[in-house]
């Protein structure tokens, strides 16, 4: 009865049904929606994306040296998703407060992330890989779903307290067939809450290809909750900048929340403990290493003639500088010692804990005067 | 002191922790315009605005996801949960977020978020409305765990559970919603016992009976009863059920030697289970019989014509009394 | 960014941005879209349709006095969704299994309940209102949505089966907030599952107002989904039957599932604990009291000279008798006695709750052997 | 005899239940192709096609909500929950639903369903990854709870919970996966002993070690190591969580007189909570000492570098073996 949304044939279709203003190719695309939201962005902007995407490229691949080398427990590689990260990120202020899952690198890159920041919880140390409130983003997220309403809430405070900030959260395909992703829509248009939801929608969740939890684009969902969304090639920074520039505009003014799903690629594994060759095709992989989201800009700065040597030596030398401290703070972290674990269960006293700890600490006291 | 309803007591509590601090946010289902189903938030709408008790969709989890959204960003939320066999839907929200967010991030991020439940049986409801879930928080690290059984608590503990920067579940019976007691309104919160405490509320050396809730009434009617057979039964209502007060319930065990803890809920992997445990561990040279649980039985709740067969009630309890104490049953004569 | 469904100003705008065949007024309107699914209803069975209405709001009625008179623990009146519950109902066919809300008195009265299925559960007696099986009806649900997702799950099952039935379920527009509705919606777009979803939109979720669920339309989520939906009003019985012949013909013909908003409203308290003049206006009951959906149905009867006195007589009669035989059950149930707490609890012995059933027997016993 | 991982023997397990009976499916994230997370569905996919081995949407209260309504239709739903940390979406439609259907009903529809949670620590993995949740479930009337600790029993118990007519959720240490025994594929499921019973792991006369799980390995270490200080250890792997087998627990403990009780999960009202309060209830006077209780804190999961301070290890098991022995601590001397 109701208009039927086109269902998606394959994903080649995917980025042809989104927006874009940079073509795979690098060449510019003329696009009315988008095009201006990023007119201030010159060449020097687009270099300085494009030394982003690169750091964080490089930030992921020491990620996963680190654990292949043991020095990480896991690690989820973000490799192919710089533009959606990188464009998405760079355009929320400062004062704004992100909500991520664990993927997010390239947004806690975006917000200031120090070197041991990206590898602290992977590492297994600490249950938060950084101070939230000095990058404004909440701790990264496991649970599937559940920091959208955390950022709605969030946004809901920022309207009590006639803030102009706007929460955002980041998320994935699969996430979106979760209840807590829909609820959070639903409280999001109820209150008109400040609030901007990004899909990374890269493809799998895991071993599940897209179309188990949706053969529909997922942004078409959004408009249903009175919620608008954009639909935009996550591997064009520029479309992701823009789009993210449009949905915090519009969040911000007071227009309540505003959808992005961006259409992007995992290269690589879930995480470091899958095997990808389990489910998906090398084809596929292949077709996406075509559409490589720092290449794409390269070619157009090249073509511009924007983009020199010395360019790409400072930014290869800037990458490496990040991973070097990263790895450094990574085989620097001294685990907290064994009553640490009973650390900031509570904020206040709880009698209960307080004696199991005291009789842990006489239990390991015990074997200190054994010697 | 003034005389009110434990409903009311509770209203009052809410209204004062407003006052006292204006990050403080009701959040629930139909808790603005009607006053929540139990009228507990009556008039608090008119008072405060629509900002700060707020009617939410319908969605636990969503509820309790943005309270702690308004946690991240300063506010102290107020959950009013409809009944109790309504928190299962919140419940991924509140074990891996609302109690684990301070610990994930080494006390960075706090969580004072209070979840109100109108809470336990015995009022001839339909289906999940009779629930008593409380264990499922008592295991849950990261939480606080309070049950009122009258009013002058409910307003005192109320207040405390708002203000404490830990999250706290915080069960209100509502079969004692009515129930009347007096409440100074004015005492200072300064001046009150922490919120985890204990209290005797009727001093005995024959055995001590543990509850907490409704049933602290039918503990209390027992030791009248039993009073008139000559024994004395000291009633502890343990108000809090995470942490427990250890120091009292063994204070008194030592006294008596002898133990009944009886809850509505049921009995695997229950409160009184625990309580036991932990009085086996504390007090086993004091013990003069096997403590003993009266609670409901490891069913789900039953339909509401069934629901005094599986209530402790008064006889339950001092069946199990005359068994910790090795006498016949006063009742019936049995187990001499 | 993407279009922008219009909210809906008030209530009663509602109706205009509906399906329906039936006005207000009794008169008929064309609908291209829904006519050819009622285009056999001959006034004869409109007349039976009108007449379960009618038996319907009498059994309802009986359920409310028979709580006020302390029979009953609790009552949900459907009083105002006649239409939508027999409309509905009447289309669906004995095969196909039904997953209800609590609400649905009109729809297990269409399922053939016997007089006591009506009240036993909210009598306290029983879990379940009725036996499933003899009705092709899951029990009443209260915890709001999760019966959505046993429709899906029964429907896949169908699937399997290589049937070609269909599972509906019935929820309320409150319902349309809970995680476990949207995640019917995705799981049964996933599988194509042979399912109706039918939102009962009667304005009310106890004292909020549709609004603080939904701004816009609730049919106008489901197509985001992939899930091809129609809005109809629900205060006509023509519509919602034609509405619910599409949606099983969608459904049974492997085509997936499909979505009914039918927009109508609670005339009643929300059960007889509630108290609606909390909360609601006078005004606003008085409007839907003129778009009652008997009057109605009568109406366009009557002005065809299709209703005469003895129809209206013998409808009443028969009204009468069923809520005399529903009274009858009602006072003449008997509780089940004590030890019948431990029936059911478990299909195959469990040691731990044989062991306490044999003790509180015991302990039953010790009292009858005092006297 | 076959020598398998105890990874390899569900997989076993599943595999014959799906022959036994085509009503079994099975449905979880990832099963499909890539054969579970875990690898424990590898195969069957290809063997039994994508009509009984089901990819879902990511969302566990919807495959939850589903296997029940696979159930009404007459089929045995096989859920696979990815971790244990993620089955709290699905609390809900576990005890609302699947848990009390049958009793709602009087036993009219069947809830057949098991739930396989791949379970707890010493992974060294990310947070929610390795939670102990088996104490809600236990707590949770109308449903079954099984935990494995070999490649035998998982073979057999886990055709059991699938052949049980009642919900089962079964509990699967993820870090005995790769641990190898020996298992009877041809064993009739009609000659085995029932699913509820638990298994004298080893015979011992001076304490009574009670375990579940991967924790029974490290309780037969300990067995071991006391026996070098001349102490007879008996061990006791629980296996059914619910129904606990208490006539076996309360032989063992009559025959002991003390008693330990160990398990990862966290302790207030846990299952050794449980286990310790139905032993003094029933073998009060055979205890020579206070039961205790050894377990993971009363704290969320600590990050993987902590972890081992948060597990019992086979030194906390020896330290309150000698407590409930009161003898000075073997290690350390303490306690003397
Ligand atoms: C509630 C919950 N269920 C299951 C998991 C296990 N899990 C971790 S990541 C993942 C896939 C997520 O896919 P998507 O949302 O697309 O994000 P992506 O990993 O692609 O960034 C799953 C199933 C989880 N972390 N939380
Ligand atoms: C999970 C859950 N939360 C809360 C409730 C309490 N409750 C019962 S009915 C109701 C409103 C339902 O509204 P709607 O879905 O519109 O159905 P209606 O009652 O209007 O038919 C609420 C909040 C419940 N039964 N289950
Ligand atoms: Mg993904
Ligand atoms: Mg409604």
């Amino acid at each position: 009865m109701s208009p039927q949304i086109t269902p998606i044939a394959d994903t080649a279709q995917d980025l042809e049904l989104s927006e874009r203003i940079l073509a795979p190719d690098g060449s510019r695309v003329a696009n009315p929606l988008l095009d201006p939201f990023v007119a201030d962005v010159d060449p020097a902007q687009l270099r300085s994306l494009l030394r982003d995407m690169v750091i964080l490229r490089r930030i992921d691949a020491e990620g996963v040296a680190l654990q292949r080398q043991g020095q990480l427990g896991l690690w989820a590689p973000c490799q192919g998703q710089e533009a959606t990260q990188i464009g998405t990120a760079r355009a929320i202020a400062p004062e704004d407060y992100v909500f991520p899952s664990y993927r997010e690198t390239g947004v806690i890159y975006a917000r200031g992330a120090q070197p041991g920041d990206y590898v602290r919880m992977w590492r297994g140390e600490e249950g938060a890989a950084y101070d939230p409130a000095a990058l404004g983003v909440a701790p990264l997220q496991i649970i599937i779903g559940a920091q959208t309403l955390h950022a709605v809430g969030y946004a809901i405070g920022i309207q009590h307290d006639g803030a102009d900030e706007v929460a955002v959260t980041y998320f994935g395909d699969g996430a979106t067939s979760q209840g807590d992703v829909n609820e959070a829509m639903i409280f999001a248009a109820s209150y008109q809450a400040p609030v901007v939801f990004v899909c990374q929608n890269n493809h799998w969740a895991i071993s599940e290809p897209v179309a188990v939890q949706s053969q529909y684009p997922i942004a078409g969902r959004a408009p249903g909750f009175g919620i608008p969304s954009v639909r935009v090639d996550g591997n064009d920074v520029l479309a992701c900048m823009a789009a993210m520039r449009w949905a915090l505009e519009h969040a911000r003014s007071g227009k309540g929340p505003a959808y992005i799903e961006a259409v992007t690629y995992r290269m690589g594994p879930h995480t470091t403990a899958d095997d990808p060759t389990r489910y998906r095709d090398e084809a596929e992989l292949e077709s996406w290493r075509r559409r490589d989201p720092i290449a794409r800009v390269e070619a157009h700065l090249r073509a511009a003639g924007e983009l020199t040597q010395e360019h790409l030596a400072e930014t290869q030398a800037a990458a490496d500088a990040v991973a070097k401290e990263m790895r450094a703070a990574c085989l620097g972290m001294v685990t907290r010692p064994p009553l640490a674990v009973f650390d900031g269960v509570y904020a206040e006293p709880h009698t209960g804990l307080e004696r199991q700890r005291d009789e842990y600490a006489a239990y390991l006291a015990s074997f200190e005067s054994e010697v | 002191m003034t005389e009110l309803t434990l409903g009311k007591a509770l209203g009052a509590g809410l209204r004062q922790a407003m006052h006292d601090d204006d990050k403080v946010v009701l959040l629930g289902e139909d808790i603005g315009k009607l006053g929540g189903v139990f009228r507990i938030t009556d008039g608090l709408l008119d008072e405060f605005g629509a900002a700060r008790v707020i009617d939410t969709p319908l969605a636990e989890s969503g509820i309790v996801g943005m309270a702690v959204g308004l946690a991240f960003r300063g506010y102290r939320p107020v959950v009013e949960i409809q009944f109790d066999g309504f928190v299962y839907p919140a419940f991924d929200q509140i074990v891996a977020q609302v109690a684990k967010l301070h610990y994930r991030t080494q006390g960075r991020v706090k969580m004072p978020i209070t979840i109100r439940i109108p809470w336990a049986g015995g009022i001839g409801a339909a289906e999940h409305h009779s629930e008593s879930p409380e264990a499922y928080f008592v295991h849950t690290a990261g939480l606080r765990v309070i049950a009122v059984s009258n009013p002058e608590d409910a307003y005192r503990s109320l207040r405390q559970a708002i203000a404490s920067d830990d999250p706290v579940i915080f069960f209100e019976p509502k079969r004692l919603y009515h129930h009347k007691g007096d409440v100074d309104l004015a005492a200072p919160l300064a001046d009150a016992p922490p919120m985890g405490l204990a209290r005797v509320v009727r001093a005995g050396t024959d055995a001590t009976l543990i509850t907490y809730g409704a049933m602290v009434g039918t503990a209390l009617q027992a030791a009248d009863a039993a009073e008139d057979d000559g024994i004395s039964l000291e009633v502890i209502d343990l108000r809090s059920l995470s942490p427990v007060d250890y120091d009292s319930v063994a204070a008194s065990v030592r006294k008596t030697g002898r133990v009944v803890v009886a809850h509505e809920a049921s009995r695997e992997a229950g409160v009184a289970a625990e309580v036991i445990a932990s009085i086996t561990e504390r007090c086993f040279e004091y013990l003069e019989s096997a403590p003993l649980r009266v609670t409901g039985h490891d069913i789900p709740y039953p339909p509401a014509k069934l629901e005094k067969y599986h209530l402790p009630d008064l006889d339950r309890l001092l069946d199990a009394v005359d068994r910790v104490l090795d006498r016949p049953n006063r009742l019936t004569g049995a187990g001499a």
